[in-house]
């Protein structure tokens, strides 16, 4: 097998200052390559997204502070200079953000937002920024795209944002994009048009995609790695077929009930007791033992660590498939 | 006495376009009739836009209306303000943000003494009453004197629950009130609704997004896009064979948690075209549906098709329903 | 948006009516006939009548006022009776002089407030940043007219550098074709008056421009600070943009926008801070020229002044409010 | 590099670190404290002459001199700071309180009643400020009482707007819905949900407004709209002196630093609260 495009080794992130400060991403480590999509999932506060950012250490900053080691195509991303942190952001990675509205800015037309990442990166002048510009929102599925080069994203329907979006991460040939929520603002009719591109284009262009979603159903059509965080912690990984299949963590097999929404005998839907914990609001033990069937002392004692079994990862001292 | 609860006759809600007086309104709910049967629970599903708080809103003759609502026989969008006064009590809504709806600077007591105050429970009792409908929403009595400032979402939900029921109502229309909330939280939510409404024999009308999570719960479901029903009927039977073809849309739109059908979803959204809503400023003469519809024909473009009845159940408005045999 | 400038053109007429009467209301309010201040000036009882049949003070209220709006519409301002000079050659006289003033102070508010928001908002949280705040509430604190007179006092009486009074000096002779001396110095060719006029105009507009652009720079300074942290820099940032960049493409040409809404609010109020600015610096504005009618009781002078003043600021509003428009594609294109 | 500044959160640096911001809070409070025992601490009336000699130089005796009239300068400007303080806070409560309910009303109600009001607004201020204050106390007569009332006459459309923009933004809130879906009349929302919910950003601009009215009503009295002389009053009193700049500046100089001073502890301490307000 090929050298993973990006690995991920003991990624820490704490964020905030002062008091506020928290760890809100603990010892991460993960690979993804090339033509592979690998999903992470979890609930708000799960570090999911502040993973995500940390990749491009967009999140960096007196507020935000990142240990462990992230190689991406060799580079040791967390030491590179700011000049070479410019080159792989946009060229290496390119991100995808959940609410294109916001994302996009107000006043420069689709067409030229998408333009300048070339003009900068390649040097392009902007006529043939311009014209390949219009080549990249076609790709992506928008329909008219000379016209709406030419829009404001203001003039575009909300999935319509989010393929101008997409296009703006495709502009300089990133070898990964980072979709965080990319379909959490759209309507359900249009969801599925945006994860089918994205599949689309990962395939064509033999790109690693990170799709960041709180949504199984999302992960279950796309992903070929799944990665489950809780509490700032990867919990489980595994193949997506393998995981939907037969869980390891209670916390994945609870999440898999609970999304597949159907009452039981008593008339009732599947629940999750208690509430997803804030970042950083956990200590040395299992973080999920407080909501779980399963957990024993030993849980509320100590950190299961996350060890390989077979094709998959866990951290779980009474996994489900123990019986 | 029997009946329906609520009989909804050609409810219209025009909004004002632009500023000022005098100016040009656009349809946000196109004439919609409904009923509204005692003790069931009515879902209205659709996507933003379509329509589905309007209605919520309208029904409980919160936003200006035309055409009539008979709650329990009383016909109310000609109500006068004291006796619509009088009625409010008996329907409640339940908002999406449960950050938005409570008030910042009123404790939890407050807010709900205050509304058992203006249905005329006595000042002595006001306080045990409060507590005993935190206690129905599984929150403890600390909650009293506490700002919502200290509560999760979840929680901030159940306030608002608490405070809906305080008046004691029949109907409870509840506008989207898990989605703003944790994936895992979600549920309890649903179940605590559920809970309430079988404890104390309410009807309630509940607006969702999430046809799969209404298909579970719903008695009957409601479909609307561009402002307008376009399909209503028993729960089990529009989830398994939906009549328009938009609800057979939404049906195949939300990947389940399964690989294998997630990906057949995936392969079907694939095929269809970034088509969207049409304007509101210039509604299409026809079916609003037809531009997106695969069996849309000259006539679904020219005449906009009525409600009328399912051989399987149900009302659906289409020139060419599915599943008829 | 063609529409909305419909609107506010029609608009315009009825605001500068009411303008009109709020206007000659409180000047007919005024306790004391304006006839009796000047008693001891008149000689003859029947000069005293005749002036007040001139003037149509012996008409009912209701009267003056209908004469008022007819002359009004045919913009006749009527004569003082002070002087006997027609008021609106007086307003063709004292205008040009204030707007001069006011475009002076907008350069000198503009450069200073711009330019320390700027900064400010680029490094903000250092102390250069504290610093410049700091000077921003400093220079909006001070009262108008005593920084005036403090400027007169160092740059005047110690260091001598700038005249104190007036316009130009009286020994230029001039005879104005536009009253403004910068186009009438093309148009003559008489460039001689510029360095004088520029000597004059600067105490004043640094006056009202310093004072002024406490304001413009803490809303540059918020501006830069607040795009700075939305998704869409965040997008810039992950293209891979280089910071300057960033802040001179994406983050200013946002900013702007709302700095131009600043500056039109703010050359608006610079008219009446002309008011004070030309009383303190004898400078022969309209300003000076309505506030002396006003306590001499002079109406029609008064009267012509805040009109005209406030039909002045009314358009330069819908002016800015127009350029805004015009300027967010927002707005100008398909806005909500 | 501005940008990597910029956009990353710096820790911010106080404007005025620890203990000196503090320092507006006391000068406002000893101003305060001044102006009420003026006539208890000012060492001569300040009306009267004294029997100094005119312009009389800084002395033990006359801590800031005699003016042209051999007044005590020290006592003159003591009595002057009540009515400053008088007109700029009464005008600005009495700006907030009209304003304000006019405001919620219009925010509340919205519809024809919130258009006709909000029109009446931009004609009222279609006005230069100053322009607006000169016409009222031409209608009413120049006098302290008469120049506090001018002020706020031409401070009620700000607050007006600002009060009705707080409003609209809390109306379109769900709790306001809520309390409506309860059955509870406009009355109620407005007193009991909206306002409660606007009152601080409110208050907190009114304070930073107390700056921009006492600097009104000091160009007012400089233009002689003030208290009629001899009544102590700083404005006028930076006229009078500016007639002898070249002989004795500090006449001028003085009551309009005092003037200065307020109007910069107040801002500071609006700025304050505005900082605490906005997290």
């Amino acid at each position: 097998m090929s050298a993973p495009l990006l690995s991920v080794r003991g990624l820490t992130a704490e964020l905030g200052s002062g008091a506020q400060r928290v760890t809100a991403l603990r010892a991460v480590d993960f690979d993804v390559r090339r033509g592979e999509i690998t999903a992470i999932v979890g609930e708000s506060g799960s570090g999911k997204s502040t993973a995500a950012m940390a990749l491009a250490r967009l999140n960096e900053g007196p507020q935000g502070a990142f240990s462990g080691e992230v190689r991406f195509d060799g580079m040791d991303v967390l030491s590179l200079n700011s000049r070479a942190l410019r080159s792989l952001r946009g060229q290496g990675i390119a991100m995808v953000f959940q609410d294109a509205a916001a994302a996009l800015n107000p006043c420069e037309t689709i067409g030229d937002q998408i333009a300048e990442a070339m003009v900068v990166h390649k040097a392009r002048d902007w006529r043939a920024a311009r014209a390949h510009a219009i080549e990249l929102l076609g790709e992506v599925g928008m329909p008219e795209p000379a016209r709406r080069a030419g829009l404001y994203p203001h003039e575009m329907s909300g999935g319509q944002r989010q393929r101008a979006m997409i296009a703006l991460g495709l502009a300089c040939d990133p070898a990964l994009l980072i979709a965080d929520e990319p379909t959490t603002a759209l309507d359900v009719t249009v969801q599925g048009q945006i994860l089918a591109l994205l599949k689309s284009i990962v395939a064509r262009r033999d790109m690693g995609l990170i799709l960041i979603t709180h949504d199984l159903g999302v992960v279950a059509a796309l992903a070929d790695q799944v990665l489950v965080m809780y509490a700032g912690r990867i919990v489980e990984a595994a193949p997506v077929a393998e995981f939907f299949d037969a869980p390891h963590h209670p916390y994945s097999g609870d999440m898999i009930t609970a999304a597949s929404v159907a009452l039981d005998a008593g008339g009732r839907l599947a629940t999750i007791p208690g509430r997803p914990p804030h970042s950083g609001d956990v200590g040395e033990s299992c973080a999920y033992a407080p909501r779980c069937a399963r957990a024993s002392n030993q849980c509320r004692a100590a950190l299961p660590s996350l060890e390989p079994h077979g094709t998959r990862r866990r951290a779980c001292f009474h996994p489900l498939d123990d019986a | 006495m029997t009946g329906p609860l609520v009989q909804i006759e050609n409810l219209t809600v025009r909004y004002p376009l632009g500023g000022g007086l005098g100016a040009r309104g656009v349809l946000g709910l196109a004439p919609t009739n409904l009923e509204v049967q005692r003790g069931e629970l009515l879902a209205i599903v659709g996507e933003s836009g379509s329509g589905k708080t309007t209605l919520g809103r309208a029904m409980l003759r919160l936003i200006p209306a035309e055409g009539a609502i008979h709650f329990d026989g009383t016909e109310i969008i000609g109500l006068g303000r004291r006796e619509l006064a009088q009625m409010r009590s008996r329907m409640q809504m339940i908002f999406q943000d449960p950050y938005s709806s409570l008030n910042p600077q009123k404790t939890v007591g407050r807010t709900l003494s205050e509304v058992l105050a203006h249905v005329g429970i006595p000042r002595a009792e006001r306080r045990a009453r409060a507590e005993e409908l935190l206690s129905q929403v599984g929150l403890g009595a600390d909650a009293y004197p506490r700002l919502p400032r200290a509560f999760s979402g979840g929680q901030r939900q159940r306030i608002a629950i608490a405070r809906a029921l305080a008046t004691g109502p029949d109907l409870v229309v509840a506008d989207e009130p898990v989605s703003a909330l944790d994936v895992s939280v979600q549920a309890q939510v649903v179940n605590l609704l559920l809970d309430l409404k079988a404890e104390r024999g309410l009807t309630m009308v509940f607006i969702s997004h999430d046809l799969g999570l209404v298909s579970a719960i719903a008695d009957r479901i409601g479909v609307m896009y561009f402002g307008r029903l376009v399909e209503i009927g028993p729960a089990a039977r529009l989830s398994r064979s939906p009549a328009h073809p938009y609800t057979a849309l939404l049906n195949d739109s939300m990947p389940p948690p399964s690989v294998a059908a997630a990906r057949a979803t995936l392969e079907a959204a694939a095929q269809t075209g970034a088509v969207e809503l049409p304007s509101l400023m210039d509604p299409p003469r026809g079916c609003p549906f037809a531009p997106r519809c695969g069996h849309a024909s000259a006539s679904c473009r020219e005449t906009p098709p009525a409600l009328h009845p399912h051989p399987a159940g149900g009302l659906v408005a289409c020139h060419h329903p599915l599943n008829t045999d | 948006m063609g529409g909305e400038v419909f609107r506010r053109l029609i608009f315009l007429p009825v605001t500068l009516f009411f303008v009109a009467t709020l206007v000659f209301l409180a000047l007919r309010a005024l306790p004391g006939s304006s006839i009796e201040l000047l008693g001891s000036q008149f000689t003859t009882a029947g000069l005293k009548e005749q002036l007040i049949a001139d003037l149509g003070l012996d008409k009912s209220i209701w009267e003056q006022y209908g004469i008022f709006l007819g002359e009004l519409v045919r913009f006749d301002l009527g004569r003082s009776f002070l002087t006997g000079k027609d008021v609106s050659s007086m307003v063709g006289e004292t205008l040009p002089v204030t707007i001069e003033l006011a475009v002076a102070s907008l350069v000198v508010m503009t450069i200073a407030g711009i330019g320390m928001g700027l900064l400010a908002g680029a490094f903000p949280g250092t102390l250069a940043d504290g610093l410049l705040r700091t000077v921003s509430v400093l220079l909006f604190s001070l009262p108008w007219f005593w920084f005036g007179i403090v400027l007169i006092i160092v740059f005047v009486l110690w260091l001598g550098w700038f005249p104190a009074f007036g316009r130009l000096p009286s020994s230029v002779d001039y005879e104005a074709v536009t009253n403004f001396v910068l186009i009438d110095a093309i148009i003559l060719g008489r460039f001689d008056l510029v360095v004088p006029w520029l000597k004059h105009v600067t105490l004043p507009a640094l006056t009202v421009g310093l004072t002024t652009s406490g304001v413009l720079m803490r809303l540059t300074r918020v501006g830069v600070i607040e795009t700075a942290k939305t998704d869409y820099i965040r997008t810039a940032r992950m293209k891979g943009v280089p910071g300057p960049r960033v802040f001179f493409r994406h983050i200013l040409r946002n900013v702007a926008l709302g700095i131009l809404t600043v500056i039109g609010v703010q050359f608006g109020a610079m008219l009446g801070g002309s008011v004070i600015a030309e009383v303190v610096f004898g400078y022969p504005g309209i300003g000076r020229m309505t506030v002396d009618a006003v306590l001499n009781r002079d109406y029609a002078v008064a009267q012509g002044g805040a009109i005209v003043i406030a039909a002045f600021y009314v358009l330069i509003n819908l002016a800015t409010d127009l350029s805004y428009r015009w300027a967010d594609p927002r707005l100008r294109r398909g806005g909500r | 590099m501005p940008t990597t500044r910029a956009d990353q959160h710096r820790f911010r640096l106080p404007t005025l670190t620890g203990a000196l911001r503090l320092l507006p809070w006391l000068v406002v409070g000893l101003l305060i404290f001044a102006a009420i025992a003026a006539p208890l601490i000012a060492p001569y009336d300040p009306i009267k002459n004294v029997g100094s000699p005119m312009l009389a130089p800084f002395s033990p005796g006359h801590p800031f001199g005699t003016d042209g009239f051999g007044r005590d300068q020290f006592s003159r400007i003591l009595h002057g700071l009540g009515p400053m303080m008088f007109v700029s806070v009464g005008a600005v409560a009495l700006a907030v309180a009209v304003g304000g309910a006019v405001g919620l009303i219009s925010g509340v109600m919205g519809g024809w009643l919130d258009w006709m009001i909000m029109r009446a607004v931009d004609i009222l201020m279609s006005f230069p400020l100053i322009l607006a204050a000169i016409l009222v106390l031409v209608a009413l007569g120049a006098s302290t009482f008469n120049l506090m009332l001018a002020v706020a006459i031409s401070q009620i459309p700000i607050f007006a707007r600002l009060t009705r923009a707080l409003a609209a933004g809390e109306v379109v809130r769900d709790y306001v819905m809520a309390a409506r879906a309860s059955g509870f009349g406009m009355l109620h929302v407005m007193v009991s949900e909206v306002a409660p919910n606007i009152l601080r950003p409110l208050l907190v601009q009114a304070t930073s407004v107390v700056a921009v009215a006492a600097l009104t009503a000091a160009a007012l009295s400089y233009l002689g709209m003030g208290a009629r002389p001899p009544e102590p009053d700083l404005g006028y009193m930076v006229k009078e002196g500016q007639e002898l700049i070249f002989i004795a500046p500090e006449q001028t100089i003085l009551p309009g630093l005092v003037i200065a001073i307020f109007v910069l502890a107040i801002s500071f301490c609006g700025d304050q609260l505005n900082e605490r307000e906005g997290g």
